[in-house]
């Protein structure tokens, strides 16, 4: 199980801010999961409608889309900051 | 860095005297303190406020990050970096950062990076709440603050 | 440059917020204030004080030129440029130099560009004063900075 | 008549801080200046001592060596300048 935690505009289009899934053991990289969220449904789609501008973190840290999940426990997705 | 980042997540304002005073206290070998305030801009005169979103524990642990790699790319005796969120009004502070040195540079150049970096990597999300009530919109990133990060490769 | 620059030559000790806020007041398209503090240093713990003479009136009229030069140079707000005179220990403030903007990267360059300048420019002399008694010696000026005027040509 | 004002150093060597002086008709530029200064005494041979880093404001604002010293009311003569 991991915890997935959405913020601002996907978090709107999602619905939730946050969740437990279960990983399928064919997602390996951030970009298997962006892709498997995107089978989850309408919000999920169009939250997810381009996968570039989605950023991720693994607990707490700023990931790649190519970086391996593993064993991670959070799971963050938002899109490009706009803070300071 | 002999002193250990201030770094803050919060609701209230900040006085920048106060934080100022209590980095610089107690050390004689200060000679340079460059302070950054970013401010709710209402360019057009239609925005009622900013409601500034978070990413709790990732914003603090971010932003000590990004004062780290600060203190080792030039000598700082201190630095102090506070972000606040919720409802922000136009001319109210929204983030501070701030850097000590011994020579004017260092603490010009430090505080410089640390705000391109927070710009760009810290987990913070700005939504604009509109005088007349119409549908509040979520800030674009600028291009601009992804090319400001170059500089400092 | 909406506001004309606040320009101070002083005894008295100056309050950083205090100082932004009169300048940043009424004004809701400041987005960014770049503040430096320049402190009285102490790195071998043999100064009791500086003591700064100053020229009158031409200290004033070349803070007001170099601030009115960095307003032309950079879309600047409003800028504040206070110098302290008189005895300053270490650990107290000697100069203030504050500049307002829309965005960070003007009021981070028109801050440095008027500090080199006052650095160099403006008639201000320092003497240590050393705590053993000894005979207090004149500051030399450093090469740096005028070195570090060249970098604005 | 012209006032003049010494700071700093050069205040100290010259042993006051300013003086009302008739300029020499020879004295065109802020270098015959310092040069006739110059022959004014110890004090000033020594304050003067390297021309190179006197700076000279006339009305309270910075001259070169070279200019031309014209009706100038006030010239003041100073060491390179320590503040900031």
């Amino acid at each position: 199980m991991v915890k997935l935690i959405y913020f601002a505009w996907i978090r709107e289009r999602i619905g939730k801010s946050e969740e437990d899934i279960e990983l399928p053991d064919n997602v390996k990289t951030v970009g298997d999961l962006i892709a498997h969220l995107k089978q989850r449904g309408d919000g999920y789609e169009v939250a997810l409608e381009v996968p570039e501008v989605i950023h991720v973190a693994i607990n707490q840290e700023h990931s790649q889309h190519s970086d391996i999940i593993g064993d991670a426990r959070e799971i963050a997705l938002f899109p490009p900051m706009t803070g300071g | 860095m002999d002193k250990a980042p201030t770094i803050r997540v919060q609701v209230e304002d900040f006085d920048l005297q106060t934080e100022i005073d209590a980095l610089t206290n107690g050390q004689r070998d200060i000679g340079a303190v460059v302070s950054f305030t970013g401010l709710c801009r209402d360019d057009k005169g239609a925005l009622a406020a900013l409601e500034l979103e978070h990413y709790p524990g990732m914003a603090e642990a971010e932003m000590l990050r990004i004062a780290q790699e600060a203190a080792e790319r030039w000598p700082l005796n201190g630095v102090t970096v506070i972000h606040r969120y919720g409802k922000i009004e136009p001319g109210e502070n929204i983030v501070l950062v701030v850097a000590a040195s011994k020579h004017r540079q260092a603490a010009f150049d430090g505080a410089s990076f640390m705000m391109d970096f927070l710009k760009s990597k810290a987990p913070f999300w700005k939504r604009e709440i509109r005088k007349d009530g119409s549908e509040s919109a979520w800030v674009d990133a600028r291009d601009t603050d992804e090319e400001a990060l170059k500089r400092w490769r």
